[in-house]
């Protein structure tokens, strides 16, 4: 949990800290938000193929993703928080796809699992129907590569998400916007 | 110590009551700012109620289900259901375009205020009742059966197929099982003579109706945890939520808030199924007795009536958790036909013998 | 939800259509099924499939006939190896050569701890579907100590990628006997915990007796094959029919049972895992020394012709059809995938039942989807 | 049945058949217009009684198709290759066997979707795993897509 501050060190001694637009309240605020959304990632019941078992091992009692709340999978995209996509998308899974995650309420998150997610994978070559990487199609988070990942590979990218929450502006980024 | 023991809730809100109608002094004004204190009172101890029942439910589960559960966030997990319900109020409430807007918002708050209402008879313990109204049972079981309105609104209000079904499936469930819930608990009604909770509780002084009703009230205690069960859309019965069926079944197009009221009208209402069947069932507060085993009795007295009362409902929430992690689903023509072809017959039965058993007086 | 097409959503005065899938979690993948119902009752059930089609067969046309094998772990990814068995088989036998001894062996053990995993997936995701949680956590305990087995000689969790022309790649890891021998005992006691969590319940035997029934001649006729077709008391059991890799030297039974329905095909795999483990331990204590591979040529080319190899998976009948030119690559492959065939018979099983036997009726199926789709 | 007597019995159905044994299995290769009675009778014919379809698919030889279907007889155990010769490639048009084997059904979706085969009295001729507009059969030699990325 140290990484911003691992940050702050790394940055030079002289670094002028812009001040969190709206002061300590909002500041505040924005980490029980983070804290909680980082915390509490229900994943969509998504898989369509090989990933697919990798996830189910990954919720399976000796990789446990319940210790870290990720244990309740929704079947419905309104109540899902993470999408997880397990397993190649082929062209005509892809509007699926866009589509489930435009049902989904912000915020969203997407994790690419699997070689086939990030580039196509096995199935780059010679192939017609397969999309070549879930990225053409939404927005990705978190990338993990495998063919298929192992459990703890799934773990570990649902931490870094996690991370990559916590540092996440919620109200601070409603005024910057309004810049 | 002993008078810490001793120490009733009557007093509590007797002194309460004393202070604010010295301060006050309009009858009226002091009725309407008890009852704002009580309902504040009652939301906090549900939220708190809901996230206990939440986190034990996880680890009831991970339990059953040889695993750790929540362990991560907070000390064992238990700021778990606190994360999700804060990130569950941060979520984006949609509300689908082609649905019916205003039934679909009002859905969720008529589920969980209904669910609310039937707490207002509950003895949590000796002198701790909200309202100790004369019809108390037959309110609990008229109000509770409301519910089913909500999710009928939310099925049909959120044009989605698969809510549709799940809120037909709700309401055909609840309408059959309310009759069996009625009947078992006209059953201890029969053998009390009252319809008043502090009556039920009092007449359990010498001994537990499940103890002291013979066979006929331990029939209807099962049929009472088989038709709540049922009632509350808990597994083996969650068919209106069938999330192998219907996905999410009525609350499927629902999100952020007004999804998590449903959670948390789910948990009021396991709650409130569990503290009905300890009261009428168990004895609510009253501490474990035997007829005229007097010291024993005394002894029993000793622990507190609100832990009584706690204890027994946890267990058969625990009991009502059970089921829901080791049966499979029953099908939609079975549920019916289990309430209409066994359920009912057998309760209806049941009813007389305890009347003739009310008659002769049998029971202890 | 569902992808919606705009073809009727209803067809008659009150009768509705739902889609189920292709995100869904009864449909293990993405699978789409197009449902007519009058009330909860389906009248008529279309599957609609290609969305995980990945064009693998166009694939192997360009791959040599020592990688398209690897491709196939992604097909029916549940029962890879016995996926990797079948193309390798269907090389050799283009090749005329046969894998030595303890290849043999090997590959049998492999194939059946294969068969064991699978299962024991798919008795966790009935229950799952059934509305039973608990189930699957069981089941992944023992699936999990088998697929570490694998992990230890394979190196792969699931796509194991083990079976090569002529063999196995590696040679076994030291401790296979030992860890086999365990996890074999292991699943033997659990067995009993599994039938007295799910098999004994009554609303399970409710959930399933009776429900997607479907004859012997049906069952033919559909192409059904593996359990399905062998819960409707047809013989259909390559091991049995065509022994390949030395299956006619061990003793196992082909389970049978003459229900034709959900519960049928429970208890046909079920008692398939008892098969497994006596398989194993026939074996476990004497796999012969000796070479693990036989010597092939750097770049395979097969001859001109057509080889046909059928192998049983977890799932059923798995045919390979290889056409070759004489060049380094096939000409044309034609997988012959098991849930294909029995995929084309749930419309039989499904209509006039409720939206819950469907589920069962999938669930008791063991679909997966990629290899229908391929 | 031996394959021997099953060539004498496929002869006596029809004069014109072409043998092939060089493989595993026996061939019988036959003009397209004359698979559907033949296969009937291998179907409902007793002593051969060829119930259970295996297999069915097609081989694009850029200048014809070839249909090939794998029968066996559940009863009789024995085995036959029916190889059905289409000449027509850029019409091919063969009779469907969905209504002597019911697995035929999906098959000959399968070879309709990826060869273009179009087959006649076929209950429910779409296709089956791609989209209904995708332009061209993928599994034609002579397929194109400019999105395909080859080595």
């Amino acid at each position: 949990m140290d990484i911003k501050d691992e940050k702050l060190k790394l940055e030079f001694p002289g670094q002028v800290h812009p001040s969190a637009d709206g002061g300590i309240l909002v500041t505040k605020l924005d980490e029980v938000i983070n804290w909680a959304r980082s915390n509490s990632l229900w994943p969509l019941v998504f898989g369509t193929s090989c990933c697919a078992i990798e996830m189910m091992s990954a919720a399976d009692a000796k990789y446990d993703w319940s210790r870290f709340g990720f244990e309740v999978a929704r079947a419905t995209p309104r109540q899902a928080d993470l999408i997880i996509v397990a397993g190649t998308i082929v062209m005509k899974m892809a509007p699926v796809l866009k589509r489930l995650y435009d049902q989904m309420p912000e915020p969203k998150y997407v994790i690419a699992m699997g070689a086939c997610t990030i580039s196509g994978g096995p199935f780059f070559y010679n192939t017609y129907s397969v999309v070549k990487g879930v990225d053409h199609v939404i927005p990705v988070d978190v990338y993990i590569p495998g063919c298929p990942p192992r459990p703890e590979a799934l773990l570990h990218a649902m931490i870094t998400l996690q991370e990559k929450i916590k540092h996440e502006p919620y109200f601070r980024k409603a005024k910057e916007d309004t810049k | 110590m002993k008078l810490l023991l001793a120490y009733s809730f009557a007093n509590l809100t007797s002194a309460i009551h004393s202070g604010l109608s010295g301060s006050m002094g309009n009858e009226t004004l002091v009725l309407i700012t008890e009852m704002v204190i009580t309902g504040i009172c009652l939301l906090g101890f549900l939220v708190i109620l809901s996230f206990f029942l939440g986190y034990m439910e996880r680890k009831v589960a991970a339990f059953m289900q040889i695993r750790l559960g929540p362990n991560r966030v907070g000390p064992k997990g238990s700021l778990q259901i606190v994360a999700d319900t804060v990130k569950l109020l941060f979520k984006e409430g949609l509300t689908p375009d082609a649905s019916d807007k205003f039934l679909f918002n009002l859905a969720p708050f008529i589920v969980v205020v209904t669910s609310m209402l039937v707490m207002a008879p509950m003895a949590f313990a000796k002198g701790f009742q909200i309202w100790d109204l004369n019809i108390g049972i037959l309110y609990v079981s008229s109000i509770s059966s409301m519910g089913v309105i909500g999710i009928l609104m939310a099925g049909w209000s959120s044009n989605n197929k698969y809510s549709l079904l799940g809120a037909m499936r709700s309401g055909a469930q609840i309408v059959s099982y309310e009759l069996s819930i009625g009947l078992s608990l006209i059953s201890i009604v029969i053998l009390t003579g009252s319809l008043r909770i502090s009556d039920i509780v009092m007449s359990q002084q010498n001994g537990w109706w499940l103890f002291k009703g013979h066979i006929p009230v331990i029939i209807s205690f099962i049929i009472f945890i088989i038709a709540s069960t049922a009632e509350i859309n808990r597994a083996p019965f969650d068919l209106a939520e069938a999330e192998s069926e219907l996905t999410a079944g009525f609350h499927t197009e629902y999100s952020g808030m007004k999804f998590a009221m449903f959670l948390l009208s789910e948990y009021i209402n396991l709650f409130v199924v569990s503290a009905i069947a300890a009261t009428i069932f168990l004895g609510g507060w009253m501490p474990f007795h035997i007829g005229s085993w007097e010291g024993f009795n005394h002894i029993m007295d000793y622990i507190p009536s609100s832990l009584w009362f706690f204890g027994k409902t946890f267990f058969i929430i625990f009991v009502i958790m059970w089921f829901r992690w080791t049966f499979p689903r029953l099908r939609v023509d079975q549920l019916l036909n289990l309430e209409w072809k066994y359920l009912l017959p057998i309760s209806m039965v049941n009813i007389l013998l305890v009347t003739l058993i009310a008659i002769m007086g049998w029971h202890f | 939800m569902s992808a919606l097409i705009e073809e009727d959503y209803i067809t008659e005065e009150g009768e509705f259509v739902i889609n189920i899938g292709p995100q869904h979690p009864s449909t293990h993948g993405v699978l789409h099924i197009k449902a007519w119902l009058d009330g909860e009752t389906i009248k008529k059930v279309q599957p609609h499939l290609g969305y995980i089609h990945r064009s693998i067969e166009k694939m192997s046309e360009s791959l040599s006939y020592r990688n398209f094998i690897f491709v196939t772990s992604r097909m029916d990814y549940i029962s890879a190896h016995i996926n990797n068995e079948a193309c390798a088989l269907a090389v050799e036998k283009g090749l005329q050569i046969e894998a030595p001894p303890r290849a043999q062996v090997i590959r049998i053990l492999m194939a059946e701890l294969t068969r064991l995993a699978s299962h024991q997936l798919w008795w966790g995701a009935t229950g799952l579907d059934l509305g039973a949680i608990t189930p699957f956590f069981h089941a992944f305990r023992e699936r999990e100590a088998i697929i570490t087995i694998m992990e230890n000689t394979c190196g792969a969790r699931l796509t194991q990628n083990y079976m090569v022309p002529g063999g196995v790649m590696y040679d076994l890891h030291p401790d296979f006997q030992k860890e086999t021998k365990a996890i074999v005992k292991q699943v033997k006691e659990k067995l009993g915990e599994y039938e007295d969590l799910l098999t004994g319940n009554v609303i399970f035997e409710q959930r399933t007796k009776g429900v997607g029934y479907i004859s012997k001649e049906d069952a033919i006729s559909y192409g059904c094959s593996g359990p399905t077709a062998r819960a409707s008391g047809v013989s259909c059991d390559v091991r049995k029919w065509f022994p390949y890799d030395g299956y006619d030297k061990v003793v196992f039974d082909e389970v049978l049972d003459t229900g034709g329905d959900c519960y049928a095909r429970y208890m046909v795999r079920m008692r398939e895992m008892v098969q497994c483990c006596d398989i194993i331990d026939q074996l476990i204590d004497n796999i012969p020394e000796g070479d693990f591979q036989a010597k092939t040529k750097n770049v395979i080319k097969l001859p001109k012709g057509e080889f046909y190899q059928r192998v049983e998976t977890a799932r059923g009948e798995l045919g390979v059809y290889l056409v070759s030119d004489g060049a380094a690559s096939p000409y044309r492959i034609k997988y012959r995938s098991p849930n294909f065939s029995n995929l084309s018979a749930l419309e039989h099983m499904a209509v006039g039942g409720k939206i819950g036997d469907l589920v069962a009726i999938m669930a008791t199926l063991d679909l997966v989807i990629p290899d229908i789709d391929r | 049945m031996t394959n021997e007597e099953l060539k004498q019995r496929f002869t006596e159905l029809l004069p014109g058949a072409i043998y092939d044994e060089t493989g595993e299995f026996l061939n019988v290769i036959i003009n397209s217009e004359v698979l559907l009675p033949f296969v009937k009778e291998l179907r409902n014919n007793d002593t051969l009684s060829f119930d259970y379809l295996f297999c069915l698919t097609c081989v694009d030889w850029k200048d014809h198709l070839m249909m090939v279907y794998h029968l066996l007889s559940k009863d009789h155990k024995h085995t036959v290759v029916v190889k059905a010769k289409i000449t027509d490639i850029t019409n091919p048009e063969i009779e469907s066997v969905s209504s002597i084997w019911k697995t035929a059904n999906f098959h000959e979706r399968e070879v309709y979707d990826l060869f273009g085969v179009k087959f006649l009295n076929h209950p429910d001729l779409r296709r089956i795993f791609l989209d209904e507009d995708w332009p061209g059969h993928p599994l034609r030699k002579n397929y194109v897509d400019e999105n395909m990325i080859e080595i």
